[in-house]
């Protein structure tokens, strides 16, 4: 199907740009004119995906992040990438609860959330290379 | 953004959250949230989220981290008035008990 | 001197992305906490800078606007570049009123905007290839 | 986004403008009050900017281009109410005296 729009934006792993990230996604979601509630699932998505990135994806230096938006008549794809230290156990990182990092008080529900919140979610990961996120919302 | 005002009611401190709760903005909350808990005479915790506008699992964190803080010294943590979208994670996370 | 900040964004030259790319700007120079009044005279030099691109650079084709921020600690730096027609006659193109579209009611007043509402403007562009504007403002 | 909504006070056709004026807003803008100049027995026009966000000079374009067809049946093209960003550009564009 031909998009209606597209945008991808590059940012660096700055836990400032999380707000930032969602701006940009909502915003640009809202060409569609979507309802409040479909705009705030995607705004919680974005925000789980882009916060994986900066602190798992780039636990130790800051790195790009690169955000792709892409509107079709019916559905809108976010593809969320960073080019980090990547995913070893995919299955133990999608669990529900499992987080490698108690110590952010993180508590393991980020892919839950995406998964829940959007209507499909892929985790492509290489270690050492980076994890790409790809969600889609029917709007 | 963020912003937190403390209030007490008796033996709670209702803590005041006003903003987005997200990675960057818990961060500092948390910090905030407990050296006022640490200094004021008090047992018990309660979140007032009515002006909270987002929060992502970052806020589940936040919270979860508080209530293990405040059951610590034998206390209870509650969460007041979270809006729809919140109450959605709140759901999500089988942490709908804990609202008033 | 070393940026706080940095992003850069690419979207297709429809006229939709006006909007979207005010939001974008506007809310990434927004994390220097500046004031309002600076705030909205960088979204005016902005959107005249993506108009252009839109309406001026692919006149006839649809393209892509690629939009970076840099964030220092007193300024922002906003590159805005298309890779459409370019611009033969630059020193005619920034004379204020100077348009050449007055069928589309445009008044040859979006340089004189960003040079007035910015603190620097500096054009390049080449016939064929393209256009850069480079604004910087103090936060 | 851009809303319009029109009102007759005597001789005057009264456009509320609501919203931000940018190139691609203009453009339906322009049809829209065009339109209804064309279908109402008036002869001025008076823009009201009072609830107008955002303009850049798409939005110089948009009120020059109406004066001229004010102009054109032997009416007055005024402005009221800008805000002061708005200001700032009419006053740039040498048109600050069409506020009235
Ligand atoms: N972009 C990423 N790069 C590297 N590891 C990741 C990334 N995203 C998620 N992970 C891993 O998957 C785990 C689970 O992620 P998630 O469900 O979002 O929970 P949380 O962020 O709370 O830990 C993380 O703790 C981390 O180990
Ligand atoms: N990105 C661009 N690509 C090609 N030509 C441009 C571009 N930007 C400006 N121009 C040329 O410069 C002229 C003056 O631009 P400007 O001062 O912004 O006024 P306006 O947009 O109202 O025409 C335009 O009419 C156009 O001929």
């Amino acid at each position: 199907m031909k998009p209606i729009n597209k945008m991808k934006i590059e940012f660096l792993s700055k836990s400032v740009n999380e707000s930032f990230a969602r701006v940009v996604a909502s915003s640009f979601a809202a060409q569609a004119d979507p309802s409040l509630d479909v705009l705030a699932d995607i705004r919680t998505a974005v925000s789980e995906a882009v916060t994986n990135a900066i602190i798992h994806g780039y636990p130790d230096k800051e790195g790009v992040i690169v955000m792709e938006g892409t509107l079709y008549p019916e559905y809108i794809e976010i593809i969320v990438q960073d080019f980090g230290i990547g995913i070893k156990d995919l299955e133990q990182a999608k669990t529900p609860l499992y987080t490698s990092r108690p110590d952010l008080e993180r508590t393991g529900m980020g892919f839950t959330v995406m998964e829940t919140f959007m209507d499909s979610l892929t985790v492509e990961s290489v270690p050492g290379k980076g994890t790409k996120i790809i969600m889609t919302k029917q709007l | 953004m963020i912003d937190i005002k403390f209030n007490k009611e008796g033996n709670t401190l209702v803590v005041m959250i006003e903003g987005e709760i997200d990675h960057h903005t818990a961060m500092m909350a948390r910090e905030r949230i407990d050296s006022k808990f640490l200094m004021e005479p008090v047992k018990n915790m309660a979140l007032d989220l009515s002006r909270v506008n987002f929060m992502d699992s970052a806020g589940i964190g936040l919270i979860l981290g508080r209530k293990s803080r405040v059951s610590g010294v034998g206390g209870t943590l509650t969460i007041r008035k979270p809006k729809p979208a919140i109450r959605k994670l709140l759901k999500l996370s089988k942490m709908e008990s804990m609202v008033e």
